[in-house]
């Protein structure tokens, strides 16, 4: 007989947890401009490198270096780094709007904010978006209104979704941005389907989703990626690793055995992995794995490394089970600030600029918000009971008809709930 | 008109739908160049191209989640579950996801798609290739579920669920794909030809989902079923001697209401079949239904005939397959209670 | 004795049956440092070390899949679904795995797991954290269901369910976490304190699965609620003026088949409330089985108050909700046929 | 604006459809021997070039060749042998039994018996298996009683599974074998999921479990890979790729764009590519994630290239959908002619000896299915009806109790189906 170990339990524990200092020394920041950018239609035998290296253009001078620089017109950059201050701002704002009862939930994007605008400003604006729930960025960077977004928050007569959905679960097919579930990772496969039936019908149009890093471990991450790579499906699917899925910190998800790239390798597409608080780097990944996708080379997976500065939600409260200073002490720092310090360093940006600039974007919130808050907020304006039928299907059946019938007889008797 | 039998019925619903719109796709397991495990896809990747008619993955839920950005997209996807009891992997998104689109997002999105599958027992197919599995899918807001019983019904019932703008199970009880089987399971086998519901119109026609059919007019109770129930009560009621109105529901959801209650109101009584497991299976609403809307005219309980509450057993299928003896043995006590 | 919240009765039952019984093991997303979402598991991982008591990666699919090789092997797995709006990944492990282990292996193998999940709305949670799929586990043979309604019982019945060979679904209206919510959403908030059915044992007892609890003895009528309905009920009952006799069904699968026939028999008259949407919901099995076994004894028509069959709406769950409002109008309306 | 291409749709195809000949020619099969033998306690960073080789020890000459050449006593081997001669008797005579109306489904293993019985040898007893329906082999090499299988597809009434199951479907607690599932997939998690608890405990025992090419594309694979990395649990996970999914072939499952063990580099855990009909390679890669698991090394997945040569089931006609001799092609030969090829050279075997084996097996199958018609064969002998209610749950409660009853009494009145 040999001789029998006992067996044990591997289970993953974060370095550090509340009371320890915030510290991330174990982690390896490759140097920005480090990778080589290969033509986006290199076949994916040759990127199996890219999971385990980082993407990054912007240095700690924030010059942008290396192959993947991107060429990106500087109003572009300047709209970029506006979309993420108003992002931002938008997010406080509303943030203080639930603990002030006018909204039931509220989840922030803060730290984060370059991954859904650098991406949604890389894409073209007929592709399709699928997210999740933390890339509000899209509808901004779209230049959605946002108090058609507050309008939804405080699910008031005016919300385009008729008071049906959680607050931040929007829904705008205007600008092509798929309807948020609360499901985690449903997204992901229907993205695909959107991309298999462009392709299907000889369309130019892409499709992109977003899921977090908790969310790659559900079934339909794997169904996405199963189907993209049969299929060649034109679509972008994007791992924003924020390091936390509520208070599971990444390794619970498999952070600690390989990169979310990698994850790409067994698929046979490829996986980048892009510092995901690099403005410019993340950009040029998206356009590298759009430019790969439009031309029928398939899809790409890219891990956005970044990192949830904010609670999970409103619900949340981090200190609880993570160091409270962590995000000070994140290593990528924050894509505002690295950003404007790039477009400061190129001439084309000034702290002045950029005070007037988050002025604005201030102002600009303050004002939706009274517009918004004009139509009304959480209970003091809704739409009708009666449309709560609507919708469940096209047409509304027999049974439906009599529900809707008696909930409008009860009501008249006072006998709601 | 030709005979068909239900593959072909269902088979030519495909592909008089794809032919007259592009946005129709069909895919599944095994469905592409084999033509589906039953055959039902048989010919219409050669006819549409590997583009519109293509093999996937084994995976249910990769299926539908697919299908349904698919559907968002603008296409009419149909797709085939290989075996009903293979949907469950998919489960989330129909539930989270086909059935709340359109709801959710206040009319934007929608998906249009059709999950056909073929469920029920009677072919020694054990545990997990024989569930009727209709009774989960009822209880979701937002999802349509249809069971034709006949070639006819299943051509015009598929074509309008895929033509359809709202998600529709499709469950085609596989025990009727070649011929009307009653529950006599030691009777010679009967195939379609010569049934009147065999003869299928080639070309395009549609039965509105939420239509019943009275397939057996009677005056001394209703009888409520589906799919190859309907057979077993047709069998039953003419060896019972009861005279009972054998309504052959098609869609369960939408349910024609209308037709259930005038029926049990003018007959006072109602006896409700399925294969499906009893407890909590869609006879439990019929049930609760019919009592809610017609007590005042029950002359005596509503009974359910129904499958155990058991798994589907592999060699013990004809005790646990509700047959004829069992139904007729309910309408005899229903009508002892004159 | 000790005064808790359903929460910390919860957790309770966990601690004495994890000190009582290596075997026990409990896991889920958040479950582990951070004590879960609701703090159902606080204080666990730090008492019974991280091997017994752990993370998940967000699968609620793999949870449950592992959840069955550990009862395979000999364990007791008590795993949390995050929300019930999230356990339906994990639908095809429950369905075809869990529930069928047994049978299928003739009693080699079985999965003694007990999943807990928070059910129910009420607390703005809009239509994906306010879910009540409880109907869509009665229909299921093989598992067993239960939702207390209270932290004595909430005690007893879990640790019943962890101690049970059977896989149980254990549902957790999380309205009622932090008090006994009567639907009255416009009145200050009720915490445990006081409440009779808030004193709970430290220590080991158990609440058979099966039985029902007549909480509020009555003549005129039956009704038959579980959950926050049993609240909601309550209150109706006196509201009204009707002398209801309010049944805690406690346990939906096995149900308390006894206690609800005598109690009909003698009140001739059934109301079932429950917050699920209603078509196919488990209301329908009791008024199903109830008419079949009391049909002579019925003098009005059993009522069904229950959700609407939509998604559960955020802004206007109010209006969704079946308040003490339309329960106190059903009980009426039953007393009406007098 | 950028030219737009049409996007098209990819489907993958097989080479070869019924009309074309049978040939693998693009197929790269590499030589035997020649990748080497890392200790069982590497580092997956150091592994990532196995799922692109192929782990191969007999030669075209049957001799065992190179670093994975397995040091395996000649009465294993010989036992091996027997045992994939046993598996590939008892599948015929059963195909046979079925047409002939004995059961009504079989499901044979022909020409992939070394994956089973040479994992099942390399093995320990105690080793707990979660196979799919195509391990029957793993049965046989524990040397369970083939007249128990034969009972159970014939669902007599010394059926162990009482009739319930589906020919094929075995359960085995005494040889702990699995419960086989109807449902593709669902033993991968659950095998993890026991590996956890063995760690759990600090027992010895490693599980196992196998599933197909086609199986991979399920969600149950990926969370299987995902808990194993996490919790470093003592698992072989197997992917047998016989080529085909009924009538899809591995690449609608993915294997067009890589290797089935190159799924395990994004979970960063070791994937080794075996010759599957290569029985010295099979024992040599089991032995070797055998040992890994047992040092809490945690898990593999292995996956067993081999050919799919009989019909997927009795229910299908491969001649519908591939090459009518396809299997005669097969590039990686017959695992039993091979093995025997390798015993011959070494000296232990001769062809009279093999004859001998074979004509002893067709016996043992003979006698075995002589005492299991004598209980019955399906529908001439089965399970008490009532029995049906058993094992629902523990204890029968009262509605089945009162369903039992109904059963019976109309059984009493002849009121069967
Ligand atoms: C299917 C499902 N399971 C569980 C949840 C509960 N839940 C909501 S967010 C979340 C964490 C997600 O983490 P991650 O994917 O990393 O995204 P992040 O929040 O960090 O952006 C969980 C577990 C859910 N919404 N859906
Ligand atoms: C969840 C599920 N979906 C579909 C099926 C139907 N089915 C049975 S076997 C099979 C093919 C499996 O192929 P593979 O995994 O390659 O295994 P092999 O048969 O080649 O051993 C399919 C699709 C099933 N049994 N379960
Ligand atoms: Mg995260
Ligand atoms: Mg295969």
């Amino acid at each position: 007989m040999r001789s029998a170990t006992p067996l044990r339990l591997h289970v993953p524990e974060p370095k550090h947890r509340p009371g320890d200092p915030a510290d991330f020394e174990g982690m390896t920041i490759p140097p920005a401009g480090a990778l080589p950018r290969p033509d986006s239609d290199t076949p994916e035998s040759e990127l199996r490198a890219f999971p385990y290296g980082m993407i990054r253009v912007l240095d700690d001078s924030g010059s942008a270096v290396g192959a993947w620089a991107p060429d990106i017109p500087t109003p572009v950059l300047i709209k970029g780094l506006r979309a993420m201050a108003l992002t931002r701002a938008f997010d406080d704002r509303m943030q203080r709007a639930q603990r002030q009862g006018k909204t039931s939930f509220y989840i922030k994007s803060t730290g984060e904010e370059a991954v859904a605008v650098a991406q949604a400003l890389a894409l073209d604006p007929g592709d399709m978006l699928f997210p999740s729930y933390r890339q509000q960025g899209l509808l901004i960077a779209r230049d959605w209104p946002i108090v058609d977004m507050m309008c939804q928050l405080f699910s008031n007569a005016a919300d385009r979704l008729k008071g049906r959905q959680l607050p931040v679960m929007y829904s705008v097919r205007e600008v092509n941005f798929f309807s948020i579930s609360g499901n985690l990772g449903t997204q992901f496969p229907q993205a695909v389907g959107w991309a298999m039936a462009s392709a299907i019908k000889g369309d130019t149009r892409i499709a992109a989703s977003w899921i977090g890093d908790g969310t790659t471990a559900e079934a339909d991450f794997h169904h996405a990626l199963t189907f993209a790579a049969v299929y060649r499906a034109p679509v972008l699917l994007n791992v924003v690793n924020n390091q936390w899925a509520i208070s599971s910190f990444q390794g619970i998800a498999g952070g600690e055995c390989a990169t979310f790239a990698a994850r790409a390798i067994g698929y046979g597409i490829p996986g980048l992995r892009v510092d995901g608080n690099d403005f410019l780097a993340v950009y040029a990944a998206t356009q590298w794995a759009a430019e790969r996708a439009r031309s029928n080379h398939g899809a790409t997976l890219i891990e956005l490394y970044t990192y949830r500065a904010a609670a999970h939600s409103t619900s949340d409260d981090p200190s609880a089970y993570r160091p409270g200073d962590e995000a000070a002490h994140w290593p990528l720092g924050d894509p505002i600030a690295r950003l404007k310090q790039h477009l400061i360093a190129t001439g084309a940006w000034s702290e002045e600029r950029h005070k007037a600039m988050l002025e604005q974007v201030d102002n600009e919130v303050k004002v939706a918000l009274r517009a918004a808050e004009r139509i009304g907020t959480l209970g003091s304006s809704k739409p009708d009971p009666g449309t709560m039928f609507d919708d469940v299907f096209k047409e509304l059946p027999i049974h439906l008809r009599r529900q809707r019938e008696q909930l409008l007889a009860e009501k008249l008797d006072g006998k709601g709930a | 008109m030709a005979t068909m039998n239900m593959i072909q019925a269902i088979n030519s619903a495909m592909d008089v739908t794809m032919q007259r719109d592009d946005n129709v796709v069909v895919f599944g397991e095994d469905v592409g160049y084999f033509g589906g495990v039953f055959r039902a896809t048989a010919g219409l990747q050669k006819k549409y191209g590997r583009t519109r008619v293509f093999d996937t993955p084994i995976a249910e839920g990769g299926i539908l989640g697919t299908a349904i950005g698919m559907g968002a997209y603008g296409l009419r996807p149909v797709v085939e579950v290989q075996f009903a009891d293979y949907i469950y992997p998919a489960f989330d998104q129909l539930v989270s996801e086909a059935a709340r689109l359109r709801h959710r997002s206040a009319g934007q999105y929608w998906a249009p798609l059709t999950v056909r599958s073929p469920c029920g027992g009677g072919i020694f197919g054990g545990q997990t290739h024989s569930q009727s599995p209709e009774g989960i899918f009822t209880h979701v807001c937002g999802l349509k579920t249809v069971m034709p019983s006949n070639p006819y019904d299943a051509k015009g019932l598929l074509i309008a669920a895929i033509e359809d703008d709202d998600p529709v199970i499709f469950f085609e009880p596989k025990r009727l794909y070649n011929g009307p089987f009653d529950g006599h399971h030691d009777r010679p086998l009967k195939s379609w030809a010569g049934h009147a519901l065999a003869e299928v119109p080639e070309g395009h026609y549609r039965i509105e989902l939420g239509k019943a059919s009275i397939v057996r007019p009677g005056n001394e109770v209703t009888v409520l079923c589906y799919g190859t129930m309907v057979h077993v009560c047709l069998a039953a009621a003419e060896e019972s001697g009861v005279d009972a109105e054998v309504i052959d529901l098609r869609s369960l959801l939408p349910v024609d209401l209308e037709t259930i209650e005038a029926s049990v109101k003018r007959t006072g009584r109602c006896v409700i079949v399925h294969e499906a497991t009893r407890t909590g299976g869609y006879g439990a609403e019929l049930s609760a239904m019919v009592q809610e809307q017609c007590f005042w005219h029950l002359e005596a309980p509503i009974e359910r005939v129904t499958g155990w509450d058991t798994p589907y057993p592999h060699a013990l299928e004809w005790d646990y397959f509700p047959g004829p003896a069992r139904v007729a043995a309910a309408l005899k006590r229903t009508m002892e209670t004159a």
